[in-house]
């Protein structure tokens, strides 16, 4: 699947959704299930700092692929970082480079990513893309 | 007695709905919601007298001036300062920290002086004295709060000595919500010769201020926190102390005579006040000073006291609830962790519920760490608060705690 | 066509009267007027948006801090910068370029090094740089004016050298309303590495800037002389610049974090925003470059120059009127004199007329020093006004010289 | 007359202008007319740097009484000044000490002394007090 494809993929499963409380008890309970992340992994330099809760993400270059793992110590943060690595994970820099997440805006989450900087999630996008764009370096 | 649904239908923005839902408003500690005497005060100013001030001898002009220096005076009369010399209009206490740390270290640090600020501060009490301290090779010793967040007043005094110069303390801090012994604070260090700045930003709209009998050196806080505009705030200093600082900022309005070979200041309080002083927002503080002084500052005092032992009791009834900051001296503001839960994933939800409170370390990162915390749910109060409101809120948590269950 | 009387309509304060006469109001380079529309915009925002900004999760939290974001996007785009990095909201003109003297001078200035301002500046562009110049031992160098009060380019590029590390000028200068060669003035200074500062408090609200094209380091300019509140401005600059020089004032919403052993500082533009931004200052500038916008930069231009001109020409018939500042690059403003007739007498009785004019030294001593005089009489003008305003002033000038004849 | 007197008559005479022009034509022929100031009293320590008008305020002794003289650049200033000198000139230190100045408001000229500084006839006022005390403290 294409990430256009799995965008839609989610906005299709998150239309279900009666009410905001059904919602975010979702993005719950995929922040629940969240892969666990390595504690070897929760360096400074993988640190995002947002305002109010904490971002750790992590990459890694596997066969071509870029293999991303992530954690907060927010659960709602958590949910959507789910949701994020859903998207990029396992992808060519290229696709990571150029990948736009408006699905976050189309299934109601954009509150999530304002520019308070409270949660680091806008962040955490900006260093995602930013892999990308260093592992296609390095290839060429 | 106080009727506190007339006095919420003076605000207009809590009649609206979040969400479709009655909006709770418990962030009173970022910023105050206005009375419709407000806003309209700054309608009729912009439409009927607003000019330039200081500058122009015409009508307009004049009638500005007046209205600015009416404002002066009703600060002055409501912080019993002994005269309008000693207040200055800044943009906010922020910066009046600031003109505090570079003109008093300008004119009195030298290298190896210290300079004292408790744990418990807010940023903007602290990162400017930081500055300082580093420009003027200082040095910031840091007063030592207690278990239950109260400061250390023991550990205190046998900090202050012959070197230390100033000590910035919060009158209530504003994470905790705690009302610091700012009295005993500042003899103290008057008996070593120490100048004090109170930061008043959490105490001005909640308790009675006299700073001839608190007897700080400074005294500083915002208009939007006390029921007034953004973008304006009060320095009160002692007439000779301002007058022996050297000026802050530089321009219109703050000088006598201005050549390139020498320029002459003018005199307190304009020295301060350099370029277009926020004259708007000047008025806008004094019409909520008169806005409060009609309610009565004891009646809004015994009223937030009955929010606070409320919420307190209320609270405690949770299980899994902590409240960060215990001692008994506390105004307006609580706040508290859940097991388990984070404060972001609290705020979120409760937002969702119409619930606005404020989440995370409040600017005050050093207190979070003597804590050991990374942030804390934080409920502060206004005057057109209710018990209401705050059942709403013990619902909300409630809630959270079986999302997040 | 632009439709002055309609335009006027939306300002309110217009329509007042001055004892019993109709306001004429001339005094637009001290402040401008407010439109309804930003006058309204205050009162709905404060009536349903109002809450502070970067610092809650909660729904109005949000709004607030996308409405203040999106004014900071709506001034880039106003003086078409390059992105929202490079706009710093502050107080006014006089704040930006105290902020701009104090974190330049930090970092870059050494004992011997020179700044040049013109000889026709606002105080508010001469005295922040006299402070830091002495602080740090550095040269205040002044750019001469000709007889007209142009500067004197041929006289500045001699004055340039490797020891000149910022240009000051002023886009347009307040007393005398002469639009200044800046972008020759900018390319100048480039060529031996020095920055400029345009002060653009009286250019802003009358010519179209682009920073992009003028190529300057720092642009100012203060909101309520382009029709929005007092107490907020902006301050432009590259962010290359920027990023390198240490921040002005501490506090809150300017750190990344804080801890009294190590403090690290926010990216740009959060860093030399310290404390609670005046947001609402913020989106009042936003609402008032929509307004303008509205009308057509072009089409302001076009009625400005039209005013001028014809005051020129009315005001030089006048027997013993003589024009302070004769260049033909002028805008929106003009300073005379009346031969034997105090600038202050003529100013009280034409404001006795119901017209609000300037009179003094409009903050530029040293301008009227050059001139050799002690004070102008200043008509300053706006969108609103009209050829019939200028004839009422001439009639007022009449009046004037009859009753001193 | 004593200085309460003396303003009681002032106000009288202001009473019968029509309107500000009138009343402005007097208060220029007042300036127009005051008594000459002596050029060499034009010090700096005489000055008072209003924004707008400059004002030289020269007092002495004489015979127990103090004499003011002053000049101003503006007129309308001048012809305040002739007023405020009709009031205190030629009184003992303890009158000028005390003398109050409430005509000028009650002639409608309140205008001109507002705190702007702009005239420097609220300074003018301030040290003309300031001889009274100090000729009435060298006294004692
Ligand atoms: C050219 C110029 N620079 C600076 C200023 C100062 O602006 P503000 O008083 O708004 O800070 C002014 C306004 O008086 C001005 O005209
Ligand atoms: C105790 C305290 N000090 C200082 C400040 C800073 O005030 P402002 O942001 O209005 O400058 C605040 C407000 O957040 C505060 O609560």
């Amino acid at each position: 699947m294409t990430i256009e494809e799995v965008q839609n993929q989610i906005i299709e499963e998150f239309e279900i959704f009666e009410d905001w409380m059904d919602k975010y008890e979702y993005i719950i309970e995929l922040g629940n299930n969240l892969e666990p992340y390595d504690d070897k992994n929760k360096t400074t330099s993988n640190l995002i700092q947002g305002c109010q809760s904490r971002v750790w993400l992590n990459a890694e270059m596997k066969d071509g692929k870029i293999i991303f793992s992530a954690d907060s110590d927010a659960i709602i943060t958590k949910g959507i970082i789910a949701l994020l690595i859903r998207v990029v994970n396992n992808r060519t820099p290229e696709e990571v480079m150029n990948a736009d997440f408006s699905f976050i805006e189309k299934i109601g989450l954009r509150e999530n990513l304002s520019p308070t900087r409270a949660n680091g999630l806008v962040s955490m996008i900006k260093n995602m893309k930013a892999y990308g764009l260093a592992f296609y370096s390095k290839e060429k | 007695m106080i009727n506190i649904q007339k006095i919420k239908q003076d605000f207009p923005i809590l009649s609206q709905k979040i969400y479709g839902k009655e909006l709770v408003y418990l962030d009173n500690g970022a910023t105050t919601q206005k009375p419709i005497q407000v806003i309209e005060k700054l309608k009729s100013f912009y439409s009927e007298i607003n000019s330039n001030i200081h500058r122009g001898v015409h009508y307009l002009s004049n009638k500005s001036t007046e209205e600015y220096e009416n404002a002066r005076k009703t600060v002055k009369e409501f912080i019993n300062a002994k005269s309008t010399k000693e207040i200055i209009f800044t943009k906010g206490t922020t910066e009046a920290i600031n003109l505090v740390a570079f003109s008093f270290g300008e004119t009195f640090i030298n290298e190896g002086d210290e300079i004292l600020v408790s744990q418990t501060e807010h940023h903007s009490n602290i990162v400017p004295w930081q500055m300082m301290c580093k420009r003027k090779g200082a040095k910031l010793v840091v007063i030592p709060a207690k278990a239950n967040g109260e400061l250390d007043l023991e550990k205190y005094k046998l900090l202050l000595n012959s070197r230390t110069k100033l000590v910035a303390v919060a009158h209530v801090s504003n994470s905790l919500g705690i009302i610091n012994s700012v009295k005993e604070i500042i003899d103290e260090a008057h008996k070593v010769g120490a100048k004090v700045l109170i930061d008043g930003a959490q105490a001005i709209q909640h308790l009675k201020i006299d700073v001839q009998n608190l007897n700080c050196d400074f005294y500083t806080f915002s208009g939007h926190k006390i029921y007034a505009e953004t973008g304006i705030g009060v320095l009160f200093g002692k007439e000779e102390t301002l007058n022996q600082l050297s000026p802050y900022q530089g321009g219109g309005d703050m000088i006598k005579t201005v050549s390139f070979e020498k320029t002459e200041y003018a005199d307190l309080p304009f020295k301060f006040e350099a370029g277009t002083a926020n004259y708007v927002g000047a008025v806008s503080i004094a019409e909520a000073i008169k806005y409060l002084n009609n309610i009565g500052l004891q009646e809004i005092e015994n009223h937030e006291k009955e929010l606070i032992d409320y919420a307190t009791e209320k609270l405690l009834e949770i299980e899994g609830l902590k409240i960060i900051g215990t001692s008994k001296h506390k105004t307006s503001a609580i706040s508290f962790v859940l097991e388990g839960i984070h404060h972001y994933d609290a705020g979120l939800i409760l937002d969702k519920l119409g619930i606005a409170v404020r989440t995370g370390t409040h600017c005050a990162e050093p207190t979070m760490k003597h804590f050991g915390i990374t942030g804390t749910i934080r409920a502060s109060f206004a005057i057109y608060n209710t018990k209401e409101d705050i059942d709403k809120l013990v619902l909300g948590i409630n809630k959270v705690k079986l999302m997040f269950g």
